[in-house]
Parts: structure tokens; C-alpha cells; sequence
């Protein structure tokens, strides 16, 4: 790839990646030419054949038409290769290996969840092992979101009520930012994941230890890795600043003023509902907006989080 | 403006109601001209306010729902209220009769009743913006439309309506330009704006109505529950984007095919030549209004349609583009050893063909499957699609304005001062765009109110250059303003160009012609320097 | 506006000849049709899709619908379109009473139209069988039967407002006609008209076989 | 095209013969007939075909002789035809996306949970939630009450 345009380039870390960017630059040299004509020529003839007084045109030529033959066929043996090439890279893209680990990808307003065939689960955050090649089974909760990895060059739109399928390899270590490319409400921008390519070992070390429900953590430990993990704190805060949702800070033992104008005081049952059911109550001033976590949170994480609010006096 | 000027369009009859009531094409030309600029402010504005949020990576200067509401109006704004309507209804309603030797358009009251449609229709728009906003995006994709509770039924329906003011619009030019060409007019011998018109106006009245029941569905999806597009019902988000496309793809012909047809006329015009490859142009024009009904599913490479039909789109979108590569080198063509006059029209013109070049270009790989699912839904989109509707459609709007003006008001703008703003319009939106094929590159997603910090230097260099964007936008108002009331008396042919409109004073009398002219030329009939036609 | 004298009343000053202006009022009249077809056609699209999709509940839900009713609004609007012409052939012949006669034989048959269609629509609602989420009733087996009501109310309801607006431009003509405005040397807006109606009942016609017949 | 001359002719109308109208409306009225009592039989699959081609012909009446194409200039019939071919590309298009998305992943061509909301609280004959993704059509029932509250 040339250099200069590596630069801008972000890495290419999957299989595919250089391909796509292999068709990229033949599109680009090919338009560089191309505009280098256009626009080259216009400046030139503008300055040669510059009008000056009142004198006409020295030609009133209208057509040639072996000119005009030329510059119809060249491009569309141009854009026919294009197109083949750009096709076959597609269907590379959509077919998946058959050895490839299935991994299902569940998004919602505004977070990505995995869950791996093991039982794993995490929250804005999927761990694969390097050199394989990964599944991933898509579905939204709400609305369209897109999953977007720009290193692998990979997007797909995630569909609510159907499945769609992406897959990649990626073929070096490191962590990848996932974003959100579908437009999908307020906390659109936010709805960013990380991707962590680890050695095919610590990959699976990750996994069997996410499995296993923060053992060897207290309750509060765990709840404060949740908070992060779970995707809670992007739109709840911990300093009492203001966000899509009510902070966390000093909430709980406190009375709450809800939307239908009764009160609640924050106890251990609340937090519980609004985790399962966030709709049933929604404090003044706030959007129903927050999912629910039915399904995506044990018991034992729920009384995490709880135990965790509890210590942010 | 008119103390001593002879009876024209615009003195014989006085008051506001001359206008209101008016059947003149040229006075509904102006109506038309008034609105849309009105809207190109607002949606202006709004870009600017967006522009000043992306400065710095947080959303900080508004709320991320503001911002979304932010570019949703201006998409909607700037598609529905400004650029569809531009060129056709206000140029084109000008200059249409005045080209084919006409003294109206074949029905002048459905003309003016179109523009009361459209302000209908604007006024549903501008009611959905002060009753709490739309953040859906232009596109009203579903099920976020369906489930978002801002005012997004006044909106859609104010689309709707709007819908039927273009659909009437394209419907009278149609039949303007079948049954009232003057005598010896034949197609061939008509000007190319009036064929960028005709393939226009096809495209207004095949798309439109599918758009029209579209947005009803959406109305009555959110209203009903129908189920063709929600999920929750049973309905299918992706059958939207067809339908949405089916028109929304063609209407991007709607915008720069008349864009394409001033462009001919003003280089053939400003280059005193003929132009060059006259029937390429014209049937260019009609192949691009018709293939653009079949390829409307590109916009879709990763929305979940079968890849079979992703593919069958992908192959015909190569096919819209090469009647536009075909224009680009006959424009080109046209210049070699012509007479070039670089006053303002052509400067609009030379940058048409710079921006559009690049905005054609960048379309390829776009249309390229693999390398449209690496940049779709990103900042390379964005800049694309400016590239096209502004370096193409808003420049040829310019070009147009510039080059008719004298016609409408009989008076001339300062050059000088066009040559400045020319100018700033032209780098500052190379600043604001170029960038954001880059951020595009990079990775850098669409509609983000924040974005991470590795994006900040080139949303930086975007926004100061939509500021030098504006400047030169406002300086545009200011001069265009002035040169109403104490610009220079114009003659009834500054440019000293050939087609039917420039034989008649400026402005032109109510009918237009006193005596129907008779045609037995071509359009571009250009003197000669070395002989005749040599 | 310098009108010669010779310029015939109906001509607007900016055509030059009658038959120029009447074919466009034709033309612009088949475009406009043109639109009406595409605005149709996001619906027939809509029914496409979800028939393919889901073949079960078209032809579980057609059971529902009233073959004898719609048989009848088939031959009411067929009829309707033969007295339409005959109203146009009339005024092409200067005879005046009978193309008022067959103008008001369309109108009245219009008005039939929508009295059996009234019936049918006030069965549906009485059952419960509403379009989409206002969907109740429980008789029909297969996979989202509100769907077939969302897109049956939608067809046809369309097509309904087509014919409210046709039987008022109908009532404009008959006004018209009896005070004399309509000739052999003019009647385009009768003409225009027509060429609407019976671009309603050919719309119709589509529309009986693929609700009432094979569902 | 012609200028002054027949500017004060007198217009003459094409006037069809009144048997013309009367015929054609009698055949399509048997053509009504003919479909009414095809469908009482069923030929499966053909069902749809015949009846479309019953009702292409009386469309193509109605068209050629009521609407006059057949009489009139050509231009009326490209129309009219140009509106039939960009619909039919309209359907015959968005189908090669709604049918074909099993190609390379079968999955995608189902649907999750193929009964709509309004069906999940009630008994419908037919409600076959198979794929066990029940959080999906839990959220979807919560999204829609969201609905509800706030477009109304």
C-alpha cells in the first residue's frame, strides 16, 4: 500500500482488511487520473483560450466521435473490473468459515452484548483469540444499530426481530474500538465497544474466568466492575452530575419524585425493578429510556450493583 | 426598482397580491427563488450550529438530542425545502417558457397552486420544528421513527405534501415541453437546461408518488401499527429503506440533473462555443433519469438485504455513472479553444467541474461493495454526498443565479465581489469536506454528537472551513441584495449567448414574446474566428 | 394580454390552437394518472411482499371477506365506467340530456359503490377485524392476520377516497353540463374525468381478485 | 407543428359507435363472471396466475377502449406503459431482496419472533415463538407501550 496513504488509513488487523484496501487504492489511483484530466485540462484550456476584448472562439468543433467512443468505453471497462472485484471481497465478507467461533451479539439503546457459547457473557467488550476466525450472530432489542469495527473493515447492520451475520479473523493483538454506525437515538455516540484480540490462551482464560460470576470478588468489588461493565455508567454518574439517567451518588436511602407524580424511596426492591422492569418507575425529569436488563443480569450481579449503589454516599 | 425601466414582469402590475395571484411562470419563478433561500438560511444555519458542536470531541455546546434534532432539520431542511425545489421550480420556472419560445407553462394555475403546496407543506415542516423538533434523520428510518417521541408526523406529512408540489411541478414541464415549443423547435434544437429539466421532471413524476405513500405508511405505522414496518407489528425496518430509496435515489437525479443542464448552458455560453457532444448530453440526461430507477438498493450494501440483490445494484449503479463521466468530458471538450469569460457564471461553472468531479469519483467507491461496507454510514459518505449536492447542484445553482440574474431583475451584481465570495465559497467548502473524506477513512462515524479525541484535528480544520463557507455565503446575500436596487442596468444580453431568452429585454415583458419566435437553428449558434464552424 | 378576436373562449392566451391545449390537458392528465399508478403501487408492493411472506394468512383471512359484496361492487363500478363513456360519446354528439343522464347513472352508481363498501367496512369493525394494533378479532389461523386488514383497509380505503373524489368532480360536471358549458367543441374537463374513473375501476379491478378471490 | 390554421376550424371528436362501449362492457362484465366462478376451484400456485390474467385483460379493455389508447396518440400509451414498467421494477427489485436473504446465511430469512406484539398476551392459534429469544419480544412489547404513551 502506499505510504502516504497508510497514514490515514486505520490498521488493517484482519484477514480481509488489506484486500478491501487493495481495491481501495486501484479506485483511487484510477480517479486520480481520471480528475487529473478533468480538472488539469478545464486549467489549462482556461488559461490558454482565456477570452480577451470581444474576439470569438477559433473553433466551433461540436463532435468527435472517436473521442466520444473512448472516454464511454474506457470507463466501463474501468468500473465493470471494479465492480467484480468489489463483489467477490463482498461475498468474502458474508460467508463465514466453517470452524468459526459463534459468538451472539445482542445490541440495545446504547451498549453491545456478547455471549459467548460458554456461558460467558460480557457488556461492551468482546474478547477473541488471534488467528481465528469469529462468527458473529447479530440481533437488536430496539431499534436498527450497525456493528462497525473500522480496523477489520467490517460493518453489518443489527436488525431487531431477524438475525444478520458478520464475521472476521483478526491477525494481530490489541484492542479495537466498536462503533455504533447506524443512527440510533441520544446515546448514539456513546454506544462504543471495545474489541480485545488476545493470544489464543489468554483469550480463553478471559472467557472461562467471565463465566464464573466474579469469583474470589466481594459483592461490592463486583458491583463496581458491573457498573462499568454492564454499560451503566454511560448514562449514570458517580459524582452526582447530571446524565440521560439519575447518578448514582447519595440515590440510595433517599426519596425520589417520580414521573406520575408519587414518590419512592430508593431501597434495595427499587433498584431491583429498575433494573428488571426500568419503565414501572421513571423519576421526574428523566426518559423512559434505560433497557431492561432482564435476562443479561444474574441474581447474584443484580445484588452486586445493589451492594455497590449502597456504598456511593 | 423600476422608475424607468419599460414595462416588464415586474412593474406592470403593483401590490402584493399581483404576486400572490400570479400566473406568470417568471413571477412564480421568483416566489419559488424567495422561498428556497429563505430555507437555504435556515438549513445553513443549522449546519453551522452542528459544525460548532464538532469543534471540540464532547458534545458540549448543545445536548446530543439537540444535536440530533440539529442535523435532522438541516438534512430535512436543506433536501425537502431547499434543493429539490431549487433549481427546477425557481430556475427552471423561470427560464423554461423563456428558452422554448413559450409564453407560459402549459398550466399556470397549477403552477402557483404547486407553490402554495409547497409552503403548505413547509409550514407542517417549520410546525414539527417549534412543537418539539424531529431527530430521526432526513431518511425517517424505521423503527427509531416509529418509536421516537418527537414530532415526527408533522414532518413526514409535511414531506408529503411537499411531494405533490414537485410531483406538479415535473408534471407541467413535462407537457410544457411536449406541446409548447415555439415553431421549429424540434428536440434537438432545444437548449440542454430544458433537456436536464425534461429528465428531471420524469424522475418528479414517477419517484414522488412512491415516496408520498411511503411517508403515508410511516404516518400510519406510527399511528395505526399497521405492521409493514415495525417489527413489534410484524413488519420488516429493511422494507422501509426500499420503499424510502426506491424515490430517494432518483431524487438525487432530481437534484443535479437541472444542476447539470445550467452547467451546459453557462460554459457553452461563457466559452462563446458550441457545446460540444449536444445529443450525448440530452440522451445522458434522459439514460441517468431512467437508470436511476434501478439502483436505489446501493444505499443498502450492509442493511441485511439478500446479497443477490445487492449485487444486481451494485452492478447497475456503474451504469448511472458513466453518463455523468460522459458530461464531465464533453464540458471539458467545450472549452478547448473556445472564448472563455471568466465573470461569475463560469467561475461557478469551472467549479462545478472540480467539485463534482470529485464528488462523481468518490461515488465509485461507494458503488464498490467491499469498500462501501468499510466506509458506509461514515464521514466519507458525508463528504460524498456535499460534494455532490453542494460542489455539484449548489454550484450549478449558483452558476444559474448568477447567469439569469441580470435576466430576472435587469440589473448586474458586483463582479468583483462575486469573484471574492466565488472564492471563499470554493476553499471553505474544500476545507469542510476534503476533511471528512479523511475522517471517513478513519473510521470516524456519522451522526455523533461526540466523538474520540483521535478525530479532533480534522473536525477542527471542517468546521473553521464551513465558517469561510459562510462568510463567502453571506457576502453572496449582501451584494445579490444591493445590486437589486442600485446595481447597473443590464442590457438584454451581457454574456452575449445565443438561446431564446437573451432576444428579449431584460427583464422580459409579462408575455414574454410580443410575436412567437420561429426557430430554424440550433441552440448554440456561435460566430467564428477561423471561418465558419471550423 | 393582446387576444386576437378570432381566439376561441376556451383557449388560454398562451396556446395557439384548441387541439394544442387539448392534448396537453390530455397529456398532463395520463401523467397525472401516471402518478396515481406509482401511488398505488407502493401498496401493491406492501401486498407482494407480505403474500409471499406469509401465504398462510392471505388465504386463511380472504374467507373472511364477502365474495357476493364485492362481486356486486365489480359489476356497480364496471357499469359506472360504461355510463362514463357513454356521458363522454353524448357530449361528442351535442346530445345534452343524455350525457347528463349518464352522468348521473355514474354518480348514483358511485353512491352504490360506497353504500356496499359502507356495509362491508361496518361488518369489519363490528367483528373486530381492524387494521394493525386495533387488530381483535380471533377467527383466523396463521401468523399476524392484522397484517392482511392493515393492507385490505389500506387498498381499498384508498381506492375509496378515489371514488368520494371522482363522484365530487362527477356533481362539478352535471352542474356544468346543465348549464350548458360542455359542447362537441368542448368538454376536455369531461373527457379528463373520465379518463380518472376509469382509472379507478381498473385499479379496482385489480384489487377484487386479489382480496375477494385468491387472497 | 401547425400554427393558425385550424385556429377557427371546428374541432372534430373521434366518436366511437355506441355497440363499441356496450360490447366492451359486456365482456368484461362476463370476464367478472368468468374469475368469480374460476375461483370457486382450486389449482393452487395457479390460482394467483389466472386471476391476474383475468384481470390483465379487463384492464387492457378498459385501457384500450374506455380510456381510447387504442385511438389515441402513442405517447397516452407510453405513459401509461412506462407507470406499469417502473412499478413492475419497483416490486419484481425490492422482492429480489425480501426472498433471496437466505442465500448465504439461512438464518436471515426468519423473523425472531414471527407473531407481532398484539398476539403475545392473548391465545392465537398459531403461535409458534419457537426460537426461544423471549428477550427479544420482551423489549419489543416494552418499546411499543413507550409508544403508545408518547405519540398520543
Amino acid at each position: 500500500m502506499d505510504s502516504s496513504l497508510t497514514n490515514i488509513f486505520p490498521s488493517s488487523s484482519s484477514t480481509i482488511a488489506s484486500d478491501v484496501d487493495a481495491l481501495f487504492n486501484f479506485i483511487f489511483y484510477a480517479s486520480a487520473v481520471f480528475f487529473s484530466i478533468v480538472v488539469g485540462l478545464s486549467i489549462l484550456f482556461v488559461i490558454r483560450y482565456r477570452r480577451r476584448g470581444d474576439e470569438p472562439a477559433t473553433s466551433q468543433v461540436a463532435h468527435n466521435n472517436l473521442l466520444e467512443i473512448v472516454w464511454t468505453v474506457i470507463p466501463t471497462i474501468l468500473v465493470l473490473i471494479v465492480f467484480f472485484w468489489g463483489f467477490k471481497d463482498y461475498v468474502r465478507l458474508y460467508v463465514v468459515p466453517h470452524d468459526a467461533l459463534e459468538i451472539k451479539v445482542t445490541a440495545q439503546k446504547w451498549f453491545w452484548s456478547f455471549d459467548y457459547a460458554e456461558g460467558a457473557s460480557s457488556v461492551n467488550e468482546l474478547v477473541v483469540p488471534v488467528g481465528h476466525p469469529i462468527k458473529l450472530l447479530m440481533s437488536s432489542k430496539d431499534v436498527i444499530h450497525s456493528f462497525a469495527v473500522p480496523q477489520f473493515r467490517i460493518k453489518m447492520d443489527v436488525l431487531p426481530n431477524r438475525y444478520t451475520v458478520a464475521w472476521f479473523e483478526a491477525v494481530d493483538t490489541g484492542s479495537y474500538n466498536i462503533f455504533c454506525t447506524e443512527y440510533c437515538g441520544k446515546g448514539h455516540s456513546e454506544m462504543l465497544g471495545t474489541i480485545r484480540v488476545l493470544p489464543a490462551e489468554e483469550s480463553a482464560a478471559w472467557i472461562e474466568a467471565n463465566s464464573n460470576m466474579g469469583k474470589g470478588l466481594s459483592l461490592e468489588e463486583f458491583g463496581a466492575m458491573l457498573y462499568k461493565k454492564k454499560a451503566c455508567v454511560t448514562c449514570h454518574s458517580i459524582d452526582g452530575s447530571k446524565n440521560t439517567g439519575p447518578t448514582f451518588k447519595g440515590t440510595f436511602g433517599s426519596q425520589e419524585k417520580l414521573k406520575d407524580g408519587s414518590s419512592v424511596i430508593v431501597d434495595e426492591n427499587y433498584i431491583r425493578e429498575s433494573l428488571l422492569n426500568p419503565k414501572a418507575k421513571v423519576v421526574e425529569g428523566y426518559e423512559p429510556v434505560m433497557p431492561t436488563y432482564q435476562g443479561i443480569l444474574k441474581d447474584r450481579q443484580v445484588d452486586a450493583l445493589i451492594e455497590y449503589i449502597k456504598t456511593l454516599k | 426598482m423600476s422608475d424607468t425601466a419599460p414595462k416588464n414582469y415586474l412593474n406592470e402590475q403593483k401590490g402584493i397580491k399581483s404576486w400572490l395571484l400570479t400566473h406568470d411562470h417568471k413571477r412564480i419563478g421568483l416566489l419559488y427563488l424567495y422561498s428556497i433561500m429563505t430555507f437555504f438560511l435556515v438549513g445553513g444555519v443549522f449546519a453551522v450550529m452542528m459544525r460548532l458542536e464538532l469543534w471540540t470531541p464532547p458534545s458540549d455546546l448543545f445536548s446530543p438530542d439537540t444535536y440530533n434534532q440539529l442535523f435532522t432539520l438541516h438534512g430535512a431542511v436543506m433536501i425537502f425545502l431547499f434543493i429539490i425545489p431549487s433549481i427546477p421550480a425557481a430556475l427552471g420556472n423561470f427560464v423554461l417558457p423563456l428558452h422554448i419560445g413559450a409564453k407560459d407553462v402549459a398550466f399556470p394555475r397549477l403552477n402557483l397552486a404547486s407553490w402554495y403546496i409547497f409552503i403548505i407543506g413547509a409550514l407542517f415542516a417549520v410546525y414539527s420544528l417549534v412543537s418539539g423538533g424531529v431527530d430521526t434523520g432526513w431518511t425517517f428510518y424505521t423503527p427509531y421513527s416509529v418509536t421516537t417521541s418527537t414530532a415526527v408526523v408533522p414532518m413526514v406529512f409535511g414531506a408529503f405534501v411537499m411531494g405533490f408540489s414537485s410531483i406538479f411541478t415535473g408534471l407541467n414541464f413535462i407537457v410544457t415541453i411536449h406541446k409548447l415549443r415555439a415553431p421549429g423547435m424540434t428536440w434537438f434544437r432545444m437548449p440542454l437546461f430544458v433537456w436536464g429539466l425534461y429528465a428531471t421532471a420524469i424522475i418528479q413524476v414517477l419517484a414522488t408518488p412512491v415516496l408520498g405513500i411511503t411517508l403515508a405508511l410511516l404516518i400510519m405505522e406510527r399511528v395505526v401499527g399497521i405492521g409493514i414496518f415495525d417489527p413489534a407489528m410484524g413488519g420488516d425496518p429493511v422494507l422501509y429503506q426500499h420503499f424510502f430509496w426506491f424515490y430517494s435515489h432518483p431524487a438525487v437525479y432530481i437534484m443535479i440533473l437541472p444542476g447539470m443542464g445550467i452547467i451546459s448552458e453557462v460554459i457553452s455560453a461563457l466559452s462563446h462555443k458550441k457545446i460540444f457532444g449536444y445529443k450525448a448530453i440530452a440522451f445522458s440526461s434522459l439514460g441517468i433519469a431512467l437508470t436511476s430507477f434501478l439502483v436505489w438498493g446501493h444505499h443498502m450494501f450492509i442493511s441485511g438485504q439478500s446479497e443477490l440483490a445487492a449485487m444486481v445494484f451494485s452492478f447497475l449503479t456503474f451504469f448511472v455513472g458513466i453518463p455523468s463521466g460522459i458530461k464531465m468530458f464533453n464540458w471539458v471538450a467545450t472549452l478547448y479553444k473556445g472564448s472563455i469569460d471568466l465573470r461569475a457564471p463560469m467561475l461557478y461553472a469551472l467549479a462545478f467541474l472540480f467539485l463534482f468531479s470529485i464528488g462523481g469519483l468518490t461515488g465509485i467507491f461507494l458503488g464498490a461493495m467491499s469498500v462501501d461496507v468499510f466506509l458506509h454510514d461514515t464521514y466519507f459518505i458525508v463528504a460524498h454526498f456535499h460534494y455532490v449536492m453542494v460542489g455539484g447542484t449548489v454550484m450549478a445553482l449558483l452558476a444559474g443565479l448568477h447567469y439569469w440574474w441580470p435576466k430576472m431583475f435587469g440589473r448586474m451584481y458586483s463582479e468583483g465581489m462575486a469573484r471574492v465570495s466565488a472564492l471563499l465559497i470554493f476553499v471553505g467548502f474544500n476545507m469542510t469536506f476534503f476533511t471528512q473524506f479523511m475522517l471517513g477513512i478513519q473510521g470516524m462515524p456519522r451522526r455523533y454528537a461526540s466523538y474520540p479525541e483521535q478525530f479532533a484535528p480534522l473536525h477542527g480544520y471542517s468546521s473553521v472551513g464551513s465558517l469561510i463557507m459562510a462568510a463567502g455565503f453571506i457576502l453572496m446575500g449582501f451584494y445579490l441584495f444591493y445590486s437589486l436596487f442600485k446595481g447597473a442596468r443590464a442590457d438584454k444580453n451581457p454574456w452575449g449567448a445565443t438561446t431564446l431568452e437573451w432576444s428579449i429585454a431584460s427583464p422580459p415583458p409579462s408575455g414574454n414574446f410580443d410575436n412567437v419566435p420561429t426557430i430554424d437553428s440550433d441552440p448554440y449558434e456561435y460566430k467564428t474566428a477561423a471561418g465558419p464552424n471550423g | 394580454m393582446s387576444h386576437s378576436s378570432d381566439h376561441p373562449a376556451n383557449l388560454a392566451h398562451h396556446f395557439t390552437e384548441v387541439e394544442q391545449q387539448q392534448e396537453s390537458a390530455k397529456l398532463g392528465m395520463w401523467l397525472f394518472l401516471l402518478t396515481e399508478i406509482l401511488l398505488f403501487g407502493g401498496l401493491f408492493c406492501f401486498y407482494a411482499i407480505f403474500r409471499a411472506w406469509n401465504p398462510d394468512i392471505f388465504h386463511n383471512a380472504h374467507f373472511h371477506l364477502d365474495v357476493v359484496m364485492g362481486t356486486l361492487n365489480t359489476v356497480v363500478l364496471i357499469t359506472s365506467s360504461v355510463t362514463m363513456a357513454l356521458a363522454i360519446r353524448s357530449l361528442q354528439l351535442d346530445q345534452k340530456r343524455a350525457a347528463l343522464w349518464f352522468l348521473w347513472s355514474t354518480l348514483i352508481l358511485a353512491g352504490i359503490f360506497l353504500v356496499v363498501k359502507y356495509f362491508e367496512y361496518a361488518h369489519k369493525f363490528h367483528l373486530g377485524q381492524l387494521p394493525g394494533k386495533y387488530y381483535t378479532f380471533q377467527g383466523i389461523e396463521g401468523t399476524n392476520p392484522h397484517i392482511f386488514f392493515s393492507v385490505y383497509f389500506l387498498m381499498t380505503g384508498l381506492h375509496g377516497i378515489h371514488v368520494i373524489a371522482g363522484m365530487s368532480i362527477i356533481g362539478w360536471l352535471i352542474v356544468k353540463t346543465s348549464r350548458n358549458r360542455f359542447s362537441s367543441q368542448y368538454y376536455t374537463p369531461v373527457e379528463m374525468t373520465g379518463l380518472y374513473w376509469h382509472l379507478v375501476d381498473l385499479i379496482w379491478i385489480f384489487l377484487f381478485p386479489m382480496f375477494y378471490l385468491i387472497g | 407543428m401547425k400554427v393558425t390554421d385550424s385556429m377557427t376550424a371546428k374541432h372534430h371528436p373521434h366518436v366511437l359507435p355506441l355497440g363499441t362501449y356496450l360490447i366492451i362492457g359486456s365482456l368484461l362484465l362476463a370476464l367478472t363472471a368468468i374469475t368469480v366462478y374460476i375461483s370457486l376451484f382450486d389449482f393452487g400456485s395457479m390460482n394467483l396466475i389466472v386471476a391476474m390474467a383475468v384481470a390483465a385483460t379487463k384492464a387492457t379493455l378498459v385501457a384500450l377502449y374506455f380510456m381510447h389508447l387504442k385511438y389515441d396518440k402513442k405517447i397516452f400509451s407510453i405513459v401509461f406503459v412506462g407507470a406499469l414498467i417502473f412499478l413492475a421494477i419497483f416490486i419484481i427489485f425490492t422482492m429480489l431482496d425480501t426472498l433471496r436473504r437466505d442465500d448465504i446465511n439461512p438464518i436471515r430469512i426468519k423473523t425472531i419472533s414471527p407473531n407481532a406484539v398484539i398476539y403475545q398476551d392473548k391465545p392465537v392459534a398459531d403461535s409458534t415463538d419457537t426460537a426461544g429469544q423471549s428477550g427479544v419480544t420482551d423489549s419489543l412489547t416494552v418499546d411499543s407501550a413507550v409508544t403508545d404513551q408518547s405519540s398520543h
